[in-house]
């Protein structure tokens, strides 16, 4: 049996949930940043699915490759980012940057 | 050509005083030396003397230009023959009435008839300048009136200054002007105290006690006195009572100025505040007739207006409303009964294809309302209460402007309103003067200063004088007005020169004996006394008095006769002409009789110098005989020579109102009669005045304790200023207070109120509460600060309740979208 | 110089002029008095001039000036004058000619406080001259900053406070005319959206060659609540008053005499300039509630100033009071069965209103001025520790006791005519309220003779600073010899005002009775078809 | 077949495309420079800040050359579909660049960053810009995520830029995941949109929904609600960059921890970039009648969010003492008053009258561009102000600026001038542009009640943002400077460089070349985004 297309939107749809939890409940930097390569994964696995299943083509394909890129090079600011915050906080657990708010 | 002349000396007359108030009070600031110039007294004496000379001359040239036929008309009337009014002294009023008498049964088949001789005198007696137009030839003009400036002009309604002139108009001028000039001239002896630069005023006390010095204000003081001659000169040549409403609030803030001259007084400030928001109640009422007036007539001039031609451009007031001849009704709507609003000739006026008419019930309203005005200048019940108080001025004030002028113009525009009255409104005139001049009366009784028995005098004349007016006696109200006013005056000056002599002594108790250390004050107040009383003959010459009290009682006794329910209006006046002569000689036995009760105060008593007894002098005969003939003489048929016309024949049938209007002939009738009643009681009165005061028969004081309650309530003047006190002044000083507080609570806490709501709305936290909330803005301000700070509560600074906010902002996103996309 | 280049330089003189004082130095205090003392009167001098070019018998806009200034959407730089301006246009000038005299008691800041003035007088003029809806707007919410300033820097112990309900108040009101201001220019037929109010109104009446479509009778109602409301808060009346007595309290007295002589005749002066005129329909159906606020306020703002004990405050009171028949004047404007009656009594109401206006600029400035000098002195304002001031102060005393007499409405003074003229015209419509703005009479009566009796009267001072009360110089004295003079002769000669709004206040009754008859009309035509289905 | 595809590539690109492509180019090749000009210590000869410059004003330059070239209603595809050339992207390049040189004139002036890091400054800078340009002129939804990516990525590290301030990591770390969690769902929601609509062009968005809802009713069918729901996710991205409510959060701690510079530039240009996207987003899916009820539900939504926006954004900003966390959440508000001509405009081009309302749609755009350019300067002012004041009072709270006025009127006048505008009051371009915006609001609100409610949010707003802008105006004018405070001695060129951004603010009011002129530019790139689709 040939997987039909809401097969893998499921996938994708959990993928994306998994990472949208991961973002929100993670205290640890890295750890949100993993939720949001899951969410950007779970994007890409939709464009794959759509790609060969609708009207897309390779648009969608494209489309993913441009996002794997992105996602690199987001993922590369993101952690350095957390490492500037690392120096400063001599942690990565997003909950004690709490001196902003209000 | 004659009414430009008449308007012209009038007009200066009525300016001149004005010049001169902006002369004095500029050399108030300039001239050198003002505290003891007696410069502004001269000029505002000039003034006032050549606005005298300027009214005789009008008298003349108005009497003139109508061959005298107001004085030549009335008798015509009476008999249809010469009676020889020229030579007419030596026939007293009795004996005119008489004449009266005889001719009654004639003049009723002439009213009955309709023949022309009465017409005629219809119409001549009008007041309508042009009423002469459409009736018989042979009449003269005898009212003049005419425009003087546009204050304002919309559509088809203008406001403006205008003049009308009549005989009524040129008695009040040349009286006015007379008096002022002699009172001017008292004044300046009067007042000479202030010519200085250091004027110790003795009633008024700074904080530790001491006296007030001050610099002198003479020149103030006559500066005042010609603006009120002004403003009073105005009032009397009015030719709109929209005019006349002007100058009476200039008159009012006259009088203002003058009881409030002391300034340094609490008890002068305060009653100038009394006079003149009493006052303004009054004029509330006015106010109301006014607009009732305007908006249903579109004019407040009294006559008509004629253009180049001749022809009548715009109509006046007394020729809208026609009353029917015969029984002296409106001419009205068959159908709603409204009043028709009328041409000259009686026909309606139309407008918009419909008659013009005015609602009965509005015509009363609009009468009580311009009375309204006249109960608060004149005095009258219940607004009576100021003039005592306003005693506090000057006493050259209290005689010009509180007796003789100012306060009379509420009776002269009773009077000159007339015809606009319907017969509600003159019986409540006559009710409301029935009972002022009784209040007032027993009240005058009782009062111990001397001025201020002289003002409850007034308000009891000028009560008479009311109820004159409002019985149908139009001509014995006015008459009295006159009359009243020259010997009110006299006796005022008189009190003026005793306190002047006594040194600022006003009490009565401390006076006594003064007769022979103040002879001519002494004698020409017995004068105004015997005047007042209405006592008869003195070499063969009834006092002024006299004749004016028994027309009106005389009114007062036709008219019950003709009404018999309302015989208070007869016997209240009767009586109280009685208690009249006992206050009147008991304030003379008082002063001038007897012995010295004050030693101190007699040791230093003396004759007031020249410049001050001789206005006496002049007034004195004018009080005694002013009135001379009585009601064939000069003066009477001077006054009524242009009266309204209703009122010259009098009708046998019931009017509207279920009364009955005597005519002259009811008066004449009965006049022999009430002159005796009157007569008999004021011999009572001065009788018993004489036992009391002038003798040692009795003694007052024992009388006084054992009549301690009457004596007290009439002391405390019934009460009435604690009445008005607690139902008035506390009252609105108590909602005053509840409006400003209203303001800075209630309103900011509405809008306080309103953001507290927001607050609560949402109110995520508990923190609001914690701040103290003092005014809007700032509630305003902390109440968003409040919701701020709640929103700050979701911005907590954590990073994945930020990214959980991400997933509802979806949820809630998507709940809005789908809510309102409709399927 | 042209008619048409006169307005444009009366409205921006005062602008340049504090341009000019930018570049003086600050602490050449005298030659930045002198300076904007100049330039108030050169504005006096051109309003002097417009007045004598201004001909009485042309009912409409004369010197329109009409350049386009941004024509996507149709906004134009329209400026014009007409009788109903030009007495108001006078009175600014003149008032803030004599409140720069005042301004001599301003003792910081001076080169700040003077340009913000010279700007405040470029506004308030704007909004007299413009004749363009934006631009109106435009101006009327420029006044709103200096005077935020004036008040908020220069002000009293409250300044802050006073100035930012002053603030919020006036920009709250100004939201809802710009709502107001969209729905005519979006209702102005068809492609071509207008802001001009000449054409809008004649619109109104379905006279406008240019306008074709309009608002309909309902929006018209709408329109005019909400325009009414604006105006309404600067006017003041009752209930959104509350800015007014502590603006006036804390500002500076050439402050408060800008404040009570022009500000809030711009609240009625909009009512009649574009709330009237742009919904006819809309004035008479809210027109029972004018004339209801006018009489609240009359009555309401004088048992407040009874109350008061601070001296301004009482004469901020006042002016609520005052400026209550000014909305009773131009408010009674009596319908029957869809027909004006006496239309003539509107006329003389609109007329009185407007001579209220008037009349009450100069009463109020004077009496606020008054205040203001002994405040100088003395430094406080408690009625009850005056007293005895006639006597150490006679030449001032007698000043404000004619000023106060203004206020309270004698004959022979100004503020006698406008009271009297837009009461007689109120009983035509309701009898019921006539009767209670009349009784206003003796409530002001009762405040203004209370206070001058607790101030200028007695036997001696009672407060602070006895020894600091010297009499008035020249310069105070001419403030108020000037105002008093001029108060005496409008008061006499009421037909120097009257003469000069005569025909454009009839045109102006005229077209608003063709308006109401168009717009009734169409309600009446909407009710037949709605019949007929 | 291959080859063909070469050739048109190359064509397209040799010949329109670089063309079009033009000042991105000319700033990617500036980044390179200023790199390479450190690699070859040349930044010591020539300021990077200076290169920079240039290289914006280039991009001006060639920006502007576009802008000649183009005609009004054109609009080319470029680079595959991916791009769109229009008046509408020419608008916003000039913008950005014009932006871009008032930042880097304001970074010089300020003295942030320093010579050492001022290329790295400059390159995020550069690359954020170009990200904007991007999304301006995107034209398929892959460009669309590209564009959101490449202007955020540059900002998460200007955030961060204030090395060795802990606050600043804080916001930086905040910011980026805050971002990077927006863009996957966003990308998540692309794919949903895409893969359902079976395309990425934006242009196709609403033919292909007709399509693919024909014969459905509505979100009942499957399709059509995963496309709604994709939409929404979209929107996320888009609220994001927008911050509106609740999307909001990561804005006032990015910009309280960025240093003013960078959050005048985040709170600037990327709005305006945002909103460019937005609106070529909307107007994709919009204009066919079968997606016009959806559409309609969807700018009703925005409207309410617009509502939440700028009421929540006004009232947090009142308890806010740090200046820039007051200016963001103002920020906020006024994304929120942009929103709703964006909402305005999709009521008006989903109506059944949109045809007839094609001037008022254009219009409704045009006042969004307007009030982003009034918006440039009068934020960039205000932020400028801020960050130098803090040069001498290293300070950024609210009580830094007490009194102001004493110590330097240029910056206070500046300040003011800007606040002004911000408040929405004329004569300042600010209150031009919100007209234009309510009047939008306006006309829609004929179309769908909800737009009444949006209309007297936006005027209530008006009010209550009086509040807070009025707090720095009493701590700048009414208050003393405390004694202890620090002195601030602005050069004359860092105050001319307020006042010149005042003068624009002023100008962009009053004078008809600028409004107008803008306007009507605004208005034909309007009308150009949406005739183009």
């Amino acid at each position: 049996m040939q997987p039909s297309l809401s097969n893998y939107l499921l996938v994708g749809a959990v993928l994306f949930v998994c990472g949208v939890i991961c973002m929100a409940t993670k205290r640890n930097g890295i750890g949100v940043l993993m939720g949001v390569e899951l969410v950007l994964n779970g994007a890409n696995i939709n464009f794959v699915a759509f790609s060969k299943f609708t009207a897309l083509g390779l648009d969608g394909q494209v489309f993913s490759l441009f996002v794997i890129v992105l996602a690199a090079a987001e993922a590369a600011v993101a952690l350095a980012i957390a490492l500037n915050f690392y120096n400063n906080h001599l942690t990565i657990d997003v909950d004690r940057g709490n001196k902003l708010k209000g | 050509m004659v009414g430009e002349t008449l308007r012209n000396y009038l007009m200066i007359a009525w300016l001149l005083p004005l010049a001169g108030f902006v002369v004095e009070i500029f050399f108030g600031f300039y001239s050198k030396n003002p505290r003891h110039s007696k410069a502004a007294a001269w000029c505002a004496v000039g003034c006032i003397g050549a606005g005298f000379l300027c009214s005789c001359a009008a008298l003349v040239t108005w009497g003139n230009a109508n061959d005298w036929c107001a004085l030549e008309h009335h008798d015509s009337h009476g008999e249809h023959a010469d009676a020889g009014h020229e030579t007419a002294g030596h026939e007293h009023g009795e004996h005119a009435a008489g004449d009266h008498h005889v001719a009654e049964p004639a003049h009723n088949a002439a009213a009955a008839g309709e023949d022309h001789g009465h017409e005629h005198a219809v119409a001549a007696a009008s007041g309508d300048a042009a009423d002469h137009d459409d009736h018989a030839s042979g009449s003269q003009q005898t009212t003049y009136s005419g425009v003087l400036y546009t204050l304002g002009k919309f559509g088809s309604l203008e406001l403006s200054l205008d003049y009308y002139i009549d005989s009524l108009t040129l008695v009040m001028f040349t009286m006015v002007t007379l008096i002022a000039t002699c009172i001017h001239l008292f004044a300046m002896g009067y007042m000479s105290e202030e010519l200085t630069d250091e004027y110790v005023d003795h009633q008024a006390h700074t904080s530790d006690g001491k006296h007030v010095h001050r610099p002198g204000r003479f020149y103030r003081f006559f500066a005042f006195l010609s603006l009120f001659c002004f403003a009073m000169l105005g009032l009397v040549l009015a030719g709109n009572i929209f005019q006349v409403f002007i100058f009476w609030e200039l008159v009012g803030i006259c009088s203002f100025l003058l009881i409030g001259f002391y300034t340094e007084r609490k008890s002068a400030s305060n009653a100038a505040n009394k006079a003149f928001i009493m006052n303004r109640v009054g004029d509330f009422g006015f106010l109301i007739g006014l607009m009732v007036l305007w908006t249903f007539f579109g004019t407040f001039r009294f006559g008509d207006t004629t253009n180049a031609e001749g022809v009548v451009a715009e109509q006046g007031l007394f020729s809208m409303v026609h009353r029917d001849e015969a029984t002296g009704n409106f001419l009205t709507e068959p159908i709603t009964g409204d009043v028709l609003i009328t041409d000259n000739h009686g026909h309606a006026l139309q407008q918009d294809g419909q008659n013009r008419s005015i609602p009965y019930y509005l015509l009363v309203v609009a009468g009580l309302g311009v009375f309204a005005g006249c109960v608060g200048k004149s005095a009258q019940f219940p607004l009576q209460t100021w003039l005592p108080d306003a005693m506090e001025g000057p006493t050259p004030v209290s005689a010009l402007v509180h007796s003789a002028t100012m306060v009379a113009a509420g009776v002269y525009l009773t009077g000159r309103f007339f015809p606009m009255f319907v017969q509600e409104v003159l019986l409540t005139i006559a009710y409301i003067g029935c009972i002022t001049l009784f209040v007032a009366a027993t009240i005058a009784v009782v009062a111990t200063d001397i001025k201020k028995v002289l003002a409850y005098s007034t308000i009891s004349q000028l009560g008479y004088m009311m109820l004159g007016l409002g019985v149908f006696g139009w001509g014995a109200g006015l008459f009295h007005l006159i009359t009243h006013a020259f010997f009110k005056s006299l006796m005022f000056l008189c009190s003026g020169s005793v306190i002047h002599g006594c040194h600022h002594e006003q009490e009565m108790p401390k006076m006594g004996g003064l007769l022979k250390k103040m002879p001519i004050t002494a004698i020409t107040m017995l004068v105004g006394v015997c005047a007042i009383a209405g006592f008869p003959m003195l070499f063969g010459l009834h006092f002024s008095g006299f004749h004016s009290k028994d027309a009106i009682v005389a009114s007062a006794l036709a008219f019950m006769k003709a009404n018999p329910s309302h015989f208070l209006l007869f016997f209240i006046p009767l009586l109280t002409a009685g208690i009249t002569a006992f206050y009147m000689f008991r304030l003379w036995f008082y002063t001038f009789w007897g012995t010295p009760r004050d030693h101190h105060v007699h040791e230093h008593a003396h004759e007031s110098p020249w410049i001050m007894t001789v206005p006496l002098l002049i007034l004195a005969p004018l009080a005694w005989l002013c009135a001379y003939g009585g009601e064939s003489g000069p003066l009477y048929l001077m006054l009524t020579g242009d009266a309204p016309s209703h009122l010259a024949n009098g009708v046998a049938a019931a009017t509207e109102g279920g009364l009955v209007m005597p005519g002259h002939e009811a008066v004449h009738a009965v006049h022999i009669q009430a002159g005796l009643l009157a007569l008999a009681a004021a011999f009572s009165g001065a009788l018993i005045a004489y036992i009391l005061y002038g003798t040692n028969l009795v003694n007052v004081e024992q009388m006084k304790n054992q009549l301690s309650g009457i004596h007290g309530f009439l002391a405390n003047k019934w009460h009435f200023d604690d009445l008005y006190d607690a139902l008035f002044m506390k009252p609105a000083h108590k909602v005053a207070a509840f409006c400003a507080w209203f303001d800075k609570t209630v309103f900011d806490s509405i809008l306080h109120g309103s953001a507290k709501l927001v607050v609560l709305v949402s109110q995520w936290d508990r923190i609001f509460d914690e701040k103290v909330v003092d005014g809007f803005v700032n509630l305003l301000g902390t109440s968003t600060q409040s919701v701020g700070r709640s929103f700050k509560v979701v911005q907590t600074g954590r990073l994945r309740q930020y990214v959980m906010f991400i997933v509802l902002g979806v949820v809630a996103l998507f709940a809005v979208v789908f809510t309102t996309f409709p399927g | 110089m042209t008619p048409e280049f006169l307005l444009t330089a009366i409205i921006f003189l005062p602008a340049i002029g504090a341009l000019v004082l930018s570049i003086i130095d600050g602490k050449a205090v005298d030659a930045i008095r002198f300076m904007s003392l100049g330039v108030t009167i050169a504005t006096f001098v051109l309003t002097l001039m417009l007045w004598m070019q201004f001909d009485y018998e042309t009912a409409g806009i004369q010197f329109e000036v009409s350049k386009a200034w941004i024509p996507n959407w149709n906004i134009f730089y329209r400026l014009g004058v007409d009788g109903i301006s030009l007495p108001l246009v006078v009175l600014t000038s003149l008032v803030s000619m004599l409140s720069c005299v005042a301004s001599w008691s301003i003792n910081k800041l001076h080169k700040g406080y003077f340009m913000l003035f010279l700007l405040l007088e470029t506004g308030m003029m704007g909004v007299f001259l413009s004749l363009d809806f934006f631009l109106f707007f435009v101006f009327w919410e420029v006044m709103l900053l200096p005077m935020y300033f004036l008040i908020g820097v220069w002000g009293g112990p409250r300044k802050e406070y006073a100035a930012l309900k002053f603030f919020l108040y006036t920009l709250a009101g100004g939201v809802l005319m710009l709502i107001a201001m969209l729905m005519f220019y979006f209702n102005s037929g068809g492609t071509e959206h207008s802001f001009n109010l000449i054409e809008l109104a004649k619109a109104a009446s379905g006279t406008s060659d240019h306008i074709t479509g309009f608002l309909s009778p309902s929006m018209q109602i709408t329109a005019f609540v909400l325009l009414f409301i604006g105006f309404a808060i600067k006017l003041p009346a009752f209930p959104v008053h509350t800015w007014l007595p502590d603006a006036h309290v804390e500002a500076p007295t050439p402050i408060s005499m800008i404040l009570a002589g022009v500000l809030l005749k711009l609240g009625g002066y909009g009512i009649i300039r574009i709330a009237f005129p742009l919904c006819p329909y809309g004035a008479a159906y809210a027109a029972y509630a004018l004339v209801a606020i006018g009489v609240i306020s009359i009555i309401y703002g004088a048992l407040a100033a009874l109350a008061q004990t601070d001296f301004k405050r009482l004469v901020a009171y006042s002016s609520v009071s005052h400026m209550g028949y000014v909305l009773i004047g131009l408010g009674v404007w009596k319908i029957t069965e869809g027909t004006t009656v006496n239309s003539d009594m509107w006329l003389m109401g609109i007329n009185g209103a407007m001579f209220q206006m008037v009349a009450h600029g100069i009463s109020s400035a004077g009496m606020f001025f008054m205040v203001g000098v002994i405040y100088d002195r003395v430094h406080h304002r408690d009625l009850n520790k005056f007293g005895g001031l006639m006597g150490l102060m006679p030449l001032y005393s007698g000043l404000a006791a004619g000023l106060f007499f203004a206020g309270l409405g004698l004959p022979g003074l100004c503020g006698f005519i406008g009271e009297i003229f837009v009461v007689l015209s109120t009983w035509n419509y309701s009898p019921l309220l006539a009767i209670i703005a009349a009784s206003g009479v003796i409530l002001t009566a009762g405040y203004i003779l209370w206070a001058l009796q607790r101030v200028y009267l007695g036997a001696e001072y009672k407060g602070p600073h006895k020894e600091d009360i010297t009499r008035m110089n020249a310069r105070e004295a001419s403030v108020a010899i000037v105002l008093l003079a001029i108060a005496i002769v409008l008061g006499v000669f009421p037909g120097i005002i009257f003469d000069m709004m005569h025909a454009s206040t009839s045109a102006l009754v005229e077209s608003m009775k063709l308006g109401y008859q168009h717009a009734a009309d169409l309600v009446k035509a909407a009710a037949d078809t709605q019949a007929m289905r | 077949m291959f080859s063909e595809l070469i050739n048109n590539l190359i064509k397209e690109t040799t010949g329109n495309g670089l063309n079009f492509f033009s000042a991105e180019l000319w700033l990617s090749g500036t980044i390179v420079a200023m790199l390479l000009f450190r690699l070859f210590s040349l930044d010591r000869l020539v300021p990077t800040a200076f290169v920079g410059m240039i290289g914006a004003g280039l991009a001006v330059w060639y920006s502007f050359g576009q802008f000649q070239a183009i005609e009004a209603d054109q609009s080319i595809v470029f680079f595959g579909g991916m791009l769109r050339q229009d008046l509408f992207s020419i608008y916003f390049r000039i913008f950005l660049s014009l932006f871009l040189i008032l930042t880097i004139a304001l970074t010089v002036l300020t003295g942030i960053p320093d010579n050492e890091d001022a290329p790295d400054f400059y390159s995020l800078l550069f690359g954020a810009t170009i990200g904007m340009m991007l999304m301006a002129s995107a034209n398929n939804l892959l460009i669309l995520f590209l564009g959101v990516e490449m202007a955020s990525v540059p900002s998460y590290v200007m955030v961060g830029f204030l090395k060795g301030r802990k606050s600043s990591s804080e916001a930086s770390l905040k910011y980026v995941v805050y971002g990077a969690g927006a863009a996957g769902v966003m990308l998540y929601g692309i794919s949903l949109v895409a893969g359902v609509l079976g395309t990425g062009d934006m242009s196709l968005l609403a033919d292909h929904l007709k399509v693919v809802s024909s014969g459905a009713a509505g979100l009942a069918d499957p399709e059509v609600r995963t496309v709604a729901l994709g939409v929404m996710l979209v929107m996320v991205g888009l609220a994001f960059k927008l911050s509106l409510v609740p999307f909001h959060f990561w804005c006032p701690d990015a910009f309280e921890g960025a240093s003013a510079e960078v959050a005048g530039f985040l709170s600037v240009a990327s709005k305006a970039g945002a909103f460019g996207l937005l609106v070529r987003f909307c107007i994709g899916l919009s204009g066919v009648p079968e997606t016009a009820a959806l559409m309609t539900a969807f700018g009703v939504a925005l409207g309410a969010v617009a509502i939440v926006t700028v009421t929540f954004g006004n009232l947090a900003a009142y308890t806010q003492t740090n200046l820039k966390r007051l200016f963001a959440y103002s920020t906020i508000a006024h994304a929120g008053y942009m929103l709703m001509a964006v909402s305005a405009m999709l009521v008006m081009i989903n109506s059944d009258q949109a045809a007839a309302l094609s001037k008022e749609i254009n219009y409704s755009i045009g006042g969004l561009l307007y009030y982003l350019a009034v918006y440039l300067f009068m934020n960039l002012g205000a932020f400028a102000v801020i960050a130098l004041v803090r040069n001498y009072t290293f300070d950024e709270d609210i009580s830094s600026f007490k009194g102001l006025m004493t110590q330097s009127p240029a910056l206070a006048i500046g300040m003011a001038i800007c606040i002004f505008s911000l408040i929405g009051m004329p004569p300042f371009g600010g209150f031009f542009a919100k007209l234009m915006i309510f009047a939008s609001v306006y006309k829609a609100a004929g179309l769908h009640w909800f737009m009444y409610i949006v209309l007297a949010a936006g005027g209530l707003n008006t009010v209550f943002s009086l509040f807070y802008y009025v707090r720095i105006l009493k701590a700048m004018f009414l208050e003393e400077r405390p004694a202890e405070a620090r002195k601030v001695s602005v050069p004359a060129v860092e105050g001319s460089y307020v006042l010149v951004l005042a003068a624009m603010v002023f100008l962009m009011g009053v004078l008809p070349g600028l409004a107008n002129g803008l306007s009507s530019i605004a208005n034909s790139a309007g009308s150009a985004v949406v005739s183009g689709k």
